[in-house]
């Protein structure tokens, strides 16, 4: 769906990060972990484009207004790279903004009996809080998180406070272990057993250290890609990646916005990423 | 009040408006069937279709400029048996017309695909995409010299009755000279514009922003050029025009007709809002009541100069 | 630490920067003084000059357009003498080279004013702007037509021992093309792009925006154009480029050196913000110390593809 | 002079007008009425150009903390009208605008003994307004002022406080008469003699219906003009008039920006414009 969305709040929850709520009509409680929404920042054609975000938390509140009526929302955690971020930030309460969406495939967990790894780093953990969120009512879950320094380290206490073991590692040790995210995972796949599932959504050179990490151990992975996009709906085929293909020649490439943006890792050329 | 009329007709292809979707950003129609009504726009112009499915070229395929954006797809597309197949049922269902998008590598492989729209009744008229290298002729794009393009026109229009439109592109010195050799070819429309040639750069990586290294820049910053061409080429040739280039507003789209446009399409907007085609519908209605313009053909060519 | 060096020399001009301002978007110069230091910038390139005092286009002459502006200024300029006897005087205050653009309507007229300017010596150099109708073959414009193009620069050549920058119009299918026909005349160095032809329409009045009808689009808008211009050319043709469209960034300066241009020229920009010269200049420096680049020449061309 | 400035109020003072405070150096304190900014309402390339605005009023002010330095400003005021101008109706306090001025010629009122007959429509009455205030100490002053309906009839009250005698009038007669400010305006030079010195600004119509006026009535005038501006400094060329010219086939085109916005009304090719 397409709909004007009021700026309910817009909070730095860490240097550089910000966390937005933008309201929405009732089905966005529809949306899968996983999916995300084209913001268009503000009129205008600079910027021209909209900016796809992962979908971080959905809900509803009631507003203190006499009968106010039900008011739904989502919140995105976001990043401040470029304008159209920077933009974002400056948005207020009350301002508006257009978005498009839940856009996209979602994740796929594990079914009973499996458990559930997640494996994220900087807003990469939007969609997985999210998916936690779901998830920790009914399955075994685990969440692994990398970063730079610290403050790259998003959600600790929001994981934490839905009573899920959250593993840490920052590249300088300034947070958790010292060193790589798949690190700490490849020695808890190790240790222990039993059937599992890993989801991720980080940078792609994580996401590509986790794919590989999973086939050596013969777990089933999915991973959320990113890539620039300019329709979000399958329209374009501007965010295309590879995908296997037919042949060796011929590379066949997968909309990202489509039949993405979680793919399983099986499915991705990820030699030619 | 009497109704008023937007309709219009293009290469004797009847349009209720004169509003189309551009080629390649509107995919197949279905794509977008969730956030426009399709049967309140003109005509859906398809994505570029081929022979044979087309891979097209590595990512990344897009990029971001100012008041614009670049993109190179490399024409990917399902191929013409496909397209056939699998797009047409739904578009089928539509009363729509559907325009379908065509290239080829040579005049042979233009004149097989317009033979094969030819036979599908589904189709209401042909737009040939003339901005392809003739692999044939050393690489030498169709779109830019006009006796290949007069020769790629002919050969379509030998095999087709269906209404024939040329899709022009701007990357030439003189578009009105491109414009007479496909009138000369007996074409019933011409399309203008397609990209112009760009490029972008990433600082960080020092590479180009795509991987293609060029690729074609459209939306509103090349709205002024677009419409340039699309001026001149409707003072020097008889055809009906159909303008392209950076229309996001019903204004837009009133500016095109003045200056000699009998309907047109509307491209990157579908990125900026996916509804934009119908709700420019919408407004260039509202403008024409508002003026009491009571129909919309008397525009066409009404530039005071 | 040692000194960044942002030096580069064009067709022979040492220049302290590679940051010159474009011809028509500085004036002479001296209507910036009070906002800019002069003196920062690399060299300043004046108002295209004519033999005689022109008059200019009638009102409107310029409408901004998305991301970009059109300009029909008509070339309005005081002429030679008066350039000579009253611009003089101030650019001579300054240690910035000066770069004198101008065009004619003949060969002979391009020639004319070459020699004038040969004797002139606070010339540094001289830059043909080619983008204006031959009168005496019938208006064809001297910087579409290679034959042209190659005559009025062999002309201008040989009349000349000052350096010979020739400014190339991209209002054509073949850009390599007009630039080996420049080279084979001996030019020193190319400038481009010139502005792009387009147009705009006032909806209300239903007449063009700019009183000429059709004007020049230049700013952001054309960037992505003149980048690719820009990289064609640089890998076709020995000469030194100046890399001019839409730049107002140092990161666009640096995309043009990476794309092969030696220099830029910051025109649109000006009016976005009369320092926006000087700023960039500041920037490109920061960028380089900021990472680790000694010699801003290490750029030029650095492009990986 | 080119500065960043900051917004300090920005209110609807009539219907689709505003008044915007923006802060500025000391210098502004020397700006002359008829002198105009041009103003860069936000970053990024949409708009592309500066809007040209008159200067409305300047002044200082004591901002409300310890210790605080006195702060300069000037007021413009502005209709919306399209892009520019709606997205500077929607700046807040402490939004940042970047200013270039003042430019271009400031009035040349009478001098000893002369009236001085402001007449103006929309809002032209900007720098009539801060012309009143500086004349007000010293001579005589007449404001005329026009407008389509009463919503467009500006600044009444402010000349009125000013205790100059003010003349409305309108085209449908909600305010002051009913008909053009130049009827009003031929009714009082026809009535009143003396020396007098005609200063308008306001839509080109009006302008041109005075200067005929004025030449009638053999009364030195002088007009503010408009144009589309892309400099501001007389560099581009591109916000020219048409002037009286060395020849009659070439007319000799005047910089709106530089040698304007005020010129004496007979350097004008009136039929031209
Ligand atoms: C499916 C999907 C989900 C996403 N979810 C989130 C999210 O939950 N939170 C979040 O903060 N971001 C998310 N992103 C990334 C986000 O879209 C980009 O950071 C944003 O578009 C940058 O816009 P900008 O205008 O600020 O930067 P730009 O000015 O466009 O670019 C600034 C810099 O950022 C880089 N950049 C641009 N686009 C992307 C991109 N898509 N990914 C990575 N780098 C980019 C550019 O190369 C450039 O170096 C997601 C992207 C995708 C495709
Ligand atoms: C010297 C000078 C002083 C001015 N002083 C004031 C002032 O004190 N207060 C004020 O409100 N305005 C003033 N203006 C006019 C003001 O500059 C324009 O209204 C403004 O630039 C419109 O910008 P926009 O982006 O909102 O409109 P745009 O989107 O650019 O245009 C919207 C509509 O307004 C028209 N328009 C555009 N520019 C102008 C213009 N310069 N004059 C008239 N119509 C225009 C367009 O034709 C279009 O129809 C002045 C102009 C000049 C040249
Ligand atoms: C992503 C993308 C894909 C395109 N694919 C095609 C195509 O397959 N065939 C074609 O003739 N034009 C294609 N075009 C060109 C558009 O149809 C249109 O001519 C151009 O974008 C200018 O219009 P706009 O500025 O409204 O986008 C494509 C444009 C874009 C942006
Ligand atoms: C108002 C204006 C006047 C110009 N006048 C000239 C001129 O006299 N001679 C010339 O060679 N180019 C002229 N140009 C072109 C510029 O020098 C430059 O090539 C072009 O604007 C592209 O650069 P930009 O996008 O940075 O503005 C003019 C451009 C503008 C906007
Ligand atoms: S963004 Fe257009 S196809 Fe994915
Ligand atoms: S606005 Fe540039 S000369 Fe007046």
């Amino acid at each position: 769906m397409q709909f004007k969305s009021m700026v309910v709040s817009n909070q730095e929850v860490s240097p550089g990060y910000y966390r937005i709520r933008l309201t929405a009509p009732r089905a966005i409680l529809e949306a899968k972990p996983g999916q995300f929404a084209m913001v268009r920042v503000r009129d205008g054609v600079d910027p021209l484009l909209r900016r796809p975000f992962g979908i971080f938390d959905v809900g509803s509140f009631t507003p203190e207004y006499p009968d106010a009526p039900r008011q739904y929302y989502f919140d995105i955690l976001y990043k401040v790279v470029g304008k159209g971020t920077s933009i974002l930030s400056a948005l207020h309460f009350k301002d508006y903004v257009d978005v498009l969406g839940p856009l996209g495939t979602g994740f796929t967990p594990g079914g009973t009996g499996e458990e559930n790894i997640l494996v994220g780093g900087g807003f990469g953990l939007a969609p997985l809080y999210f998916l936690a969120k779901e998830l920790v009512k009914t399955t075994p879950l685990k969440v692994f998180i990398g970063g730079r320094r610290k403050e790259d380290v998003l959600c600790v206490t929001e994981f934490e406070q839905l009573g899920i073991d959250t593993y840490v590692a920052t590249d300088d040790g300034t947070l958790g272990s010292r060193g790589l995210v798949t690190e700490v995972l490849e020695q808890h796949l190790c240790r222990e057993g039993g059937k599992r599932v890993v989801l991720a959504c980080g940078p792609e050179p994580m996401l590509k250290a986790v794919a590989r990490l999973c086939e050596n151990y013969g777990i089933r992975c999915q991973v959320s890609l990113e890539a620039a996009m300019a329709c979000g709906v399958g329209a374009c085929l501007g965010c295309v990646t590879k995908g296997h293909g037919h042949s060796e020649n011929t590379p066949s490439y997968r909309c990202v916005c489509k039949e993405g943006p979680v793919f399983d890792s099986t499915e991705l050329l990820w030699e030619e990423l | 009040m009497r109704k008023l009329d937007l309709s219009v007709h293009v290469a004797g292809i009847p349009l209720r408006n004169p509003v189309m979707t551009a080629s390649g950003t509107f995919g197949y129609g279905e794509e977008f069937a969730a956030y426009v009504d399709l049967e309140k726009i003109g005509a859906i112009v398809t994505k570029g279709l081929s022979l044979k499915a087309k891979a097209g070229n590595p990512m990344p395929r897009i990029v971001e400029t100012p008041g614009g954006m670049l993109n190179a797809i490399g024409l990917q597309n399902v191929g013409i048996e496909t397209f056939i197949r699998e797009k047409v049922p739904f578009l089928r269902k539509i009363a729509t017309p559907v325009i379908v998008n065509f290239f080829g590598n040579t005049v042979e492989e233009y004149a097989a695909l317009a033979e094969r729209l030819d036979a599908i009744p589904e189709v209401a008229g042909i737009e040939v995409n003339i901005s392809c290298p003739n692999v044939k002729h050393g690489g030498i794009v169709f779109g830019t010299d006009p006796k290949s393009a007069y020769s790629v026109v002919k050969a379509v229009r030998e095999t087709t009755i269906k209404p024939l439109i040329v899709k022009l592109s701007p990357n030439v010195t003189d578009i009105v000279e491109m414009a007479c050799a496909c009138a000369e070819a007996d074409a019933d429309a011409l399309s203008l514009i397609n990209t112009i040639t760009g490029m972008a750069i990433d600082l960080k990586t020092r590479r180009p922003a795509l991987a293609n290294v060029t690729g074609g820049l459209s939306g509103p910053a090349i709205k002024p050029v677009a419409l340039r061409m699309v001026w001149q080429v409707s003072r020097a040739v008889k055809l009906p025009i159909i303008g392209i280039g950076g229309i996001t507003t019903a204004t837009d789209v009133l500016e095109f007709l003045l200056a000699g446009a009998t309907a047109v399409q509307v491209g990157t907007a579908n990125f900026m809002s996916p509804a934009a085609s119908q709700q420019i519908v919408e407004d260039l209605e509202k403008y024409l009541r508002d003026n009491g313009i009571k129909d919309v053909k008397e525009l066409i060519g009404a530039l005071r100069v």
